[in-house]
């Protein structure tokens, strides 16, 4: 028998870690993320100024030394108002969007893995979810229930878990087929085995990237109830409130509180379309 | 590639023919929006006063149909703009003889008392369903009502009562309606059609429904046969506008001709392009915290000397200086100061046994046994001063003003937190008298004769707080029975000194009103009436105005 | 008359990564009119590039040197324009696989009229109709006027290939170029087709055939050009090159094809060096048998009999047959004992569910399959696409649902459920086709064998790594490889993988589905030879599936073929290649590659 | 191919049926309920009572299901609570203007993807096809409401160009045409920002995707021009991904829409379904729903048939 000559090149795993900082996207994605979070979360104490004191006489002022984003209709101070806002909508919206993430990814599962009839069962369901536009069904809901943060975490959950566990099957019933399931099986793979060693892992690209995904579909789900009033209650302040009350003023080119809220929901979703682009790319290359 | 071009020179040519100069003259329509001058923006939902349930829907019926008895700015009867011409009372205030004017509906048929009966036919049909079922004595006191001859009749009632009280409160929801025309329908059917302007062809008011598009706004134009003065324009269109700042920029692009001016804008409003600031006469009407006697957890609420200091840690100068920019009215009592007409002679002198005194709060307080804890907020027998104030979500000014109290009754030692809540929400709680909520702030709109009874009595019907006191009761009844303002007066200032509610100031409205419309302070009378056809036009101004937006 | 194409020195450089990457170099050859020239190489080594240079249709940014004369008429540098008329009228093409070369929602004839009309812009209907009438049937598409409303997914592969040859000749070009038009079509159809291009030959046209299968073109190519890593090894005519190759590449390339009574394949050790990476000199001297010092150097062209070879050693006679004679060839062993596997009136009918998302499952129904394996014995599965092969293996494997009955070692699998089943289940195990397929791209080698041995109940980590080297050695792999992911090596070395994952459930049976259709030749050839080898070594049964009767004959102790679910002929290797009992079988052995006549 | 649609078509009934008992059942939980909402600050025990006999919502749940079930087999979407009028006539104007927008919005967006998809196919990696991307990521993460704010900041209240809000200007007695498209600019152009991001998206890379396809080669080997190739092959070939997703982009596009709506105070069904939300008249929200739900319906329906036509095999399958 002849023997072969070590193979040319082997690339392990460890070898390309490199790249992921070479992936533009994924960098100016993870930069954005941290330049809304860090403010949200810390920027309050480090301003140390009470968002919700009114400075009576001194309403709708442009931003100034003293108020560098200016002031809101109440007199309050729209920077400390920003960071608050960003705060109240981030504890509601990450927990909903990892929610919606385990809810849709055993939901998928359980529908690929499990008999046929129960595929389609947890089919026909997901289809009258998915029927509607989600706002639609969220307003309706908000409008229904008395509006707490556990509150809104559950129904913006469970609104968007939908789109991801129809990914989730369609994926795991794309890979179940394929050989080195296949293999598995015939090796004495179980059908959860086979989902917990496999299916996940093949499919880790697509989960990532829907993941984040689905942090930047809460944040817009909360901001855009917050805006209508249906979302963060008053007086606790959000970014979809901020902009609101800008709206309601329109009148009168309140910029500055315009400029807030709106660059960070912007940068918000942005930060979560480019890291998942950007892990897209990332994994792309691999599977 | 041909598909795309149509598309391009379609929606250039619908571009093109949006010529900014109107076809019409703008002056001839008269634009506003439901509301300004009286609350917030709202919505016009129905148009039949029997079962309107808000301010703006009974305005606007009141446009269709003129009142039996309208009141002045001096919240007394105007017979000259009231159907009624005269009214006289008999037995101690147990008969009234009305006589009324000549009149005619705007079919050319004659307004007759035959009409009132049907009004009060209508009302004990509806029952429970009558909007204002138990105000002014509608319908239990009444034992019938009768026509004399085609211009008089005569209502009799069960007991004697006190002739003002009646014919303000009670008589006043006699307003005539057209038996010819409405004559046949149930009362499920008029809840049908009671936002159906077909159904209200028939008006004897100064305008007629020209078109109503649900949701969004209603159109009248003028009743050529009402007899009284009539309106400069040709078309009134009641715009409905979701936020005070909607109605800001309405003006601002020439869409609207009067808006109110949201307090937080009031700086900005003076610089808004063509139009000016008219301060309104304050509404017939106070804002209040309701305190709940039944719960236990706040059972201090009871001692009159804690109600005392609460009052006295209120400044209400410095609220009405801060929110209103001085337009604003101090409320000591249970009657609105202005107009004066019902104010008993120490309200009138300015004397309450209550008003802003930081150092004698603290001095009832101290003499009532609470002593301030390490925290500075003062207890008695273990029962710390501290409760929980719910403010309606939506208003800013509520929250403005519970935050503005907060520090004057934390130097009293006594710590009041505030915590928002949707108004229905809120309404849901009070109406189940429950006793989870501590204390509630609104604000209430007196009937035209300012008795208490349907909330500091005991058992009222909107007495939500379980205030009880037989000496309330008695005078209470005696204001309404006996002839004369004296019951009234005693009411007054026993309330004053015994603040069965603490009193607060009311809003008072700014208008911003476009160049070449006059006479917004006579859009609104204290009582509620609202009269867009004394609105007067200048149409050069007018013009002047709209031409800077017709480009 | 002039040649009708003359390339002179014609070399290629891609732009890869930033940098110009050389990928063909120097290109010399020419084909005259009535003359078929065959182009072999391995992939990697430049054909298709010179192809679709001569038509213009490299990737942007590639650079091209020296000159392409088509009937005389300079090409290289050409405008655009220019090359635009060129095309389709004086030069056809013909492409690998015809399905995804036709436009799927126009229909054929819509398709072939375009080939006609791009050059006569201003032809009447009727003109064009019945062009395209004449060309439907001059490729034997009939009838015609129906075909041609027909859509490409309602063809078969080799109608196909024949619409697209009729697009060719649109224009009656003066050359026809074909890059590997019978690659995945059945042996049979591809017979059809490589007859339908002779007679195009013989009627005149130049044809430049490029191709990796030296067999494909042994009847009809008057000339050979091999080609290795983008540079000329050896060309000359047909027959020389074929029975006496010069080069050590040609003659192992034509040693590696399968064929039937081959006694020992022999393959060409190590892989295709990358572009960055090929050796100076002559670039297969890493991998030659005779290299030696003089190698490194650019070596000379000898030629021998019109047949002109770039090495320093041209084989000869006596060199060639040193060379066989090293193979060893070991006894073959004496056919298998006893019955391992047995079928009983074993049949598939796959109903397609009501509306499931099933992908389209195979159409192929198996009918009534009866037989059985004994232990360490081979047994050939033949059959064309769709004839039920793979069900039949699925069956085996127990992957599909089935009527009748499989017993392993006196077990039936019918009664069998749980723990029981899936150990019995073990016992037989599976080799893909799809070598990168058939590995979790996420998991390392390493981890993939390791999986097999933990679900096959050993824990301990230490023996697993211990086990996975000795696999790894078994399928002569490095150690070292278990650290790679599977994008990280090649196609051969992720099907010896998949062998000693196999291996690692300490199997009875191997079902081996078409496990060497996606290599290369002369990978192919070192696989079949490890998998001959630890057969023989292990006492493993193998049911080997495959559409190449070569192949299955070369490994094979007993042949069955599968036509339309049903067995049609079945006996031992020897019976069925020399007396085949049904005229279906008679034609697979005659589409078979056989070992070449002698000159 | 009408067996898969109609397979496709109840299925999807079965889903709306389920949906809307779902709606039901939610909008009849929650304390308090329409009356407060209606009497406002007159709501007193007694008026309170009498309301909820009068619109029928102190029988059980179950009756009231039934009831309600008959009236929509039978066209009636009951009764506004608010409002005191069939829902059929009040969503009359505001069913029309919503269809007014969306199809011009989906127009103008269509013909916007084509048009960038194209270029981004064809420059793929080069500098316009860069430009493309960078817009599509940019408006694929701004929502609606935002870009609406800040339009209407700009054209109407600093430039004056464009009405801010509503459908037509109360003030002419007849408004012509010209109003109405005035009135639709920003929105449709706000919608068309949003929509175009994510169609020109999925239209750019089917066209590089049918592009990189071997038939594109064989044509030009037979020598057809790069611009009939695009034209003639590819767009076709790119269209039909174009129109699926289209067919399933209704809901989303109509999500944006929603906020749109309220932002320009713009007379739609998603305005309607706003204020009837928080003015809790379940009535109208249940009719909307169910309109949407039935609209996304056939969406998808349309898209399925159209791109039977377009795809041969689609009709064999």
């Amino acid at each position: 028998m002849n023997s072969q000559t070590a193979p040319a090149t082997i690339r392990g795993p460890s070898a390309n870690l490199g790249r992921y900082f070479r992936n533009r996207t994924l960098v100016t994605g993870i930069a954005l993320a941290l330049f809304v979070l860090l403010p949200s979360f810390l920027g309050g104490l480090i301003y140390g100024r009470d968002p919700y004191e009114l400075h009576l006489g001194q309403q709708l002022l442009a931003p100034s030394g003293e108020f560098p984003l200016g002031t809101d209709s109440l007199g309050r101070d729209v920077l400390a108002l920003v960071f608050d806002g960003g705060r109240a909508t981030l504890i509601v919206a990450l927990p909903a969007a990892a929610l919606a993430f385990v809810v849709g990814l055993l939901y998928g599962l359980a529908s690929a893995i499990g008999p046929a009839w129960l595929d389609r069962v947890l089919m026909r369901t997901l289809d009258t979810f998915l029927a509607l536009p989600s706002l639609v069904v969220l307003i309706f809901f908000a409008s229904m229930i008395t509006l707490t943060n556990t509150t809104l975490i559950m129904l913006i959950g469970f609104i968007s878990w939908a789109s991801l566990a129809r990914l989730v099957r369609n994926e795991a019933i794309a890979q179940r087929g394929r050989d080195f399931v296949l293999a598995a099986e015939q090796l004495g793979g179980g059908r959860w085995y086979v989902a917990r060693v496999h299916l996940i892992r093949v499919m880790a690209p697509i989960l990532a990237v829907n993941g984040t995904f689905l942090i930047g579909d809460s944040i817009f789900a909360l901001s855009a109830l917050s805006f209508l009033g249906l979302g963060v209650q008053p007086p606790q302040a959000s970014w979809g409130s901020l902009l609101d009350s800008a709206l309601d003023i329109i009148a009168l080119d309140p910029w500055w509180l315009l400029l807030g809220p709106g660059v960070m929901i912007f940068a918000a979703l942005l930060a979560s379309s480019l890291i998942g682009q950007g892990l897209n790319a990332r994994f792309g290359a691999r599977s | 590639m041909q598909r795309i071009n149509i598309m391009a020179t379609l929606l250039a040519t619908a571009l093109a023919t949006h010529n900014p100069a109107h076809a019409e003259d703008p002056c001839d329509t008269l634009v506003i929006p439901p509301g300004a001058g009286i609350s917030g923006p709202s919505d016009v939902t129905a148009l039949n006063f029997l079962l309107a349930n808000s301010q703006m829907n009974e305005a606007v019926a009141g446009m269709l149909f003129t009142g039996l008895i309208n009141m002045d700015k001096t919240d007394q009867i105007d017979y000259a703009h009231s159907i009624a011409s005269k009214i006289e009372d008999f037995d101690n205030g147990t008969r009234y003889r009305v006589t009324m004017h000549p009149w005619l509906w705007s079919d050319g048929k004659p307004v007759t008392s035959d009409d009132v009966l049907f009004t009060w036919e209508t009302i004990e049909k509806l029952g429970d369903n009558y909007v204002a079922a138990g105000e002014g004595g509608i319908p239990d006191l009444v034992a019938n009502v009768k026509a004399l001859n085609s211009e008089q009749f005569e209502v009799t009632l069960k007991s004697p009562a006190n002739p003002l009280w009646f014919e303000l409160n009670g008589l006043g929801q006699l307003t005539p309606l057209p038996r010819h025309a409405w004559g046949n329908f149930t009362a499920d059917q008029l809840y049908e059609n009671q936002s159906d302007p077909k159904f209200f062809s028939v008006v004897d008011g100064p305008f007629r429904i020209e078109n109503f598009v649900m949701g969004r706004s209603i159109s009248f134009v003028p009743n050529p046969r009402y007899p009284l003065e009539q309106t400069p324009f040709k078309r009134m269109v009641f715009k409905f506008v979701n936020s005070d700042g909607a109605e800001l920029q309405g003006i601002a692009a020439g869409e609207l001709d009067l808006a109110n001016l949201p307090h937080e804008a009031f700086k900005a409003g003076n610089s808004v392009a063509n139009s000016h600031l008219v301060p309104m006469a304050p509404p017939f009407g106070y804002g209040y915290i309701g305190l709940n006697f039944k719960n236990p957890k706040v059972a201090f609420f009871n001692d009159l000397a804690v109600r005392q200091a609460i009052q006295d840690s209120i400044d209400e100068k410095t609220m009405i200086a801060a929110l209103w920019h001085g337009y604003g009215v101090e409320v000591y009592g249970p009657v609105p100061p202005v107009p004066p007409t019902f104010l008993s002679p120490e309200a009138k002198a300015g004397k309450f046994p209550i008003g802003y005194d930081p150092a004698k709060a603290i001095a009832l307080l101290n003499q009532a046994g609470y002593v301030p804890g390490p925290d500075g907020i003062r207890a008695k027998n273990g029962v710390r001063l501290e409760f929980t104030l719910i403010v309606p979500s939506g208003t800013s000014t509520s929250l403005m003003m519970a935050q503005m109290m907060q520090p004057g009754l934390r130097s009293s030692g006594i710590l009041m937190h505030i915590q928002q809540e949707d108004f229905n929400q809120m309404w849901a709680s009070l109406i189940r008298h429950l006793s989870t909520w501590q204390a509630y702030t609104l604000v209430w709109s007196t009937s035209p004769y300012p008795s208490g009874e349907t909330i500091f009595n005991t058992g009222g019907a909107f007495n939500f707080t379980g205030y009880s006191d037989p000496e309330m009761d008695r005078l209470i009844a005696d204001s309404a029975s006996k002839p004369g303002l004296e019951a009234l007066y005693k009411y007054q200032d026993y309330a004053s000194e015994h603040l069965p509610y603490i009193f607060l100031p009311d809003t008072v409205n700014t208008m911003l009103v476009r160049n070449g419309i006059g006479g917004p302070d006579r859009l609104i009378t204290p009582a509620g009436g609202y009269n867009p056809q004394l609105l007067t036009l200048n149409r050069k101004a007018c013009h002047a105005a709209h031409a800077f937006h017709a480009r | 008359m002039s040649a009708a194409l003359e390339l002179d020195r014609l070399s290629v450089a891609l732009r890869r990564s930033g940098r110009d990457m050389s990928v063909l170099d120097e290109l010399s050859l020419t084909i005259a009119p009535g003359e078929m020239q065959a182009l072999v190489g391995e992939s990697g080594s430049g054909k298709s590039i010179a192809a679709l240079s001569i038509l213009g249709l490299l990737p942007r940014g590639a650079k091209v040197t020296g000159s392409i004369r088509l009937a005389g008429k300079e090409l290289v540098g050409l405008s655009e324009n220019g090359l635009r008329d060129m095309r389709g009228r004086d030069v056809g093409m013909i492409f690998q696989n015809p399905l995804s070369a036709l436009n799927p929602s126009r229909t054929i004839g819509a398709q072939i009229a375009e080939a006609y009309t791009v050059h006569h812009r201003s032809a009447p209907k009727a003109e064009v109709a019945a062009r395209v009438h004449e060309l439907m049937t001059r490729v034997r598409l009939e009838p015609a006027a129906e075909r041609a409303r027909q859509y490409p997914h309602e063809f078969s592969g080799g109608m196909r290939q024949r619409a697209m040859i009729a697009m060719a000749l649109a224009n009656g070009p003066k050359l026809l170029i074909a890059d590997e038009p019978t690659t995945g079509l059945d042996p049979v159809v591809a017979g059809e087709v490589m007859d339908l291009i002779g007679e195009l030959k013989r009627a005149g046209m130049a044809i430049l055939f490029v191709t990796h299968d030296l067999s494909v073109v042994e009847r009809h190519a008057d000339r050979i050009h091999v080609l290795y890593a983008g540079k000329s090894a050896e060309w000359g005519p047909a027959r020389t090159v074929l029975a006496a190759p010069r080069h050590p590449y040609t003659e192992a390339l034509l040693n590696s094809v399968p064929r039937l009574g081959a006694e020992r394949l022999r393959g060409i050790q190590g892989n295709l060096p990358e572009p960055e990476q090929r050796p100076s000199g002559c670039r297969f001297r890493t991998r030659c048998r005779l290299a030696y010092e003089d190698c490194a150097k650019v070596p000379p062209a000898t030629t021998f009999q019109d047949d002109t070879a770039l090495c320093w050693l041209p084989l000869d006679d006596a060199a060639r047959a040193t060379i066989q004679a090293e193979e060893v060839v070991a006894a073959h062993p004496p056919l298998a004992k006893g019955q391992l596997l047995t079928l009983d009136h074993v049949a598939v009918r796959y109903e397609r569910p009501f509306g499931s998302f099933a992908k389209r499952a195979e159409r192929d129904q198996l009918a009534e399959i009866s037989f059985s394996v004994g232990r360490g014995e081979c047994m050939g599965v033949v059959g064309s696409s769709g004839s039920g092969k793979s069900t039949l293996g699925r069956a085996i494997l127990q992957m599909v649902q089935y009527r009748g009955d499989i017993t392993l070692d006196g077990v039936s699998f019918t009664g069998l459920r749980g723990e029981a089943r899936s150990a019995a289940r073990r016992r037989i195990q599976v080799v893909f086709q799809d070598p990168k397929e058939s590995l979790n791209p996420r998991l390392t080698v390493g981890q993939s064998i390791g999986e097999a041995l933990r679900l096959g109940g050993l824990r301990d980590w230490g023996a697993i790594r211990e086990r996975t080297a000795e696999l790894l050695g078994s399928v002569s792999l490095p150690a070292a490889i278990a650290e790679a992911i599977p994008s990280g090596i090649s196609g051969g070395q992720a099907q010896r993988v998949a062998i000693a994952r196999a291996l690692a459930a300490d199997p009875e049976v191997i079902v081996l589905d078409e496990p060497t259709a996606s290599l290369d030749v002369s990978t192919q050839a070192t696989l079949l030879n490890l998998l001959k080898d630890l057969g023989r070594a292990k006492g493993l049964s193998y049911i080997l599936i495959s559409h190449d009767l070569a192949v299955v004959s070369y490994l094979a102790d007993r042949i069955m073929v599968l036509q339309d679910g049903r067995a049609v002929e079945f006996g031992t290797s020897q019976s069925v290649l020399h007396s085949p009992s049904t005229d279906y079988t008679r034609r697979l052995v005659g589409a078979a590659a056989h070992v070449p006549a002698a000159v | 191919m009408l067996r898969t649609l109609f397979t496709r078509g109840s299925a999807s009934f079965l889903s709306i049926a389920l949906l809307i008992t779902m709606v039901f059942i939610m909008a009849h939980l929650p304390p308090g309920g329409p009356a407060f909402s209606i009497l406002g600050v007159k709501a007193t025990p007694a008026s309170v009572a009498a309301i909820n006999s009068r619109l029928g919502l102190s029988i059980p749940l179950w009756q009231q299901y039934l009831i309600w079930w008959g009236h929509l087999l039978t066209g009636n979407l009951g009764n506004s609570y608010l409002l005191n009028r069939p829902v059929a006539q009040i969503l009359g104007s505001y069913f029309v203007n919503t269809i007014a927008f969306y199809t011009i919005s989906i127009l103008v967006s269509v013909a916007a993807s084509i048009g960038l998809g194209l270029v981004q196919g064809v420059y793929y990696g080069r500098w316009p096809a860069r430009v493309i991307d960078f817009y599509q990521l940019a408006f694929y993460a701004l929502p609606g409401f935002l870009v609406g704010t800040v339009l209407i900041m700009f054209f109407s209240v600093r430039l004056g160009w464009l009405p801010a809000s509503g459908i037509v200007d109360v003030r002419d007695i007849s408004p012509g045409i010209g109003s109405f498209a005035a009135h639709l600019v920003l929105p449709v152009t706000t919608v068309a920002l949003l929509t175009t991001a994510s169609l020109s998206r999925y239209f750019g890379e089917a066209v590089h995707e049918e592009l990189g396809k071997e038939y594109v080669r064989t044509a030009a080997a037979k020598g057809v021009s790069f611009s009939a190739i695009l034209f003639k092959h590819v767009l076709r070939n790119a269209l039909r991904p174009l129109i699926t997703i289209l067919g399933l982009s209704f809901p989303y596009i109509f999500t944006g829409g929603v906020t749109v709506e309220t932002v320009f105070d713009y007379p739609g069904l998603g305005w309607l379904m706003w204020r009837s939300a928080l003015e809790r008249d379940y009535p109208v929200v249940i009719a909307i729903v169910l309109i949407i739900g039935v609209l996304t319906v056939l969406g998808n329906f349309l898209a399925d048939v159209v791109n039977g036509l377009l795809d041969p095999r689609a009709s064999y399958e």
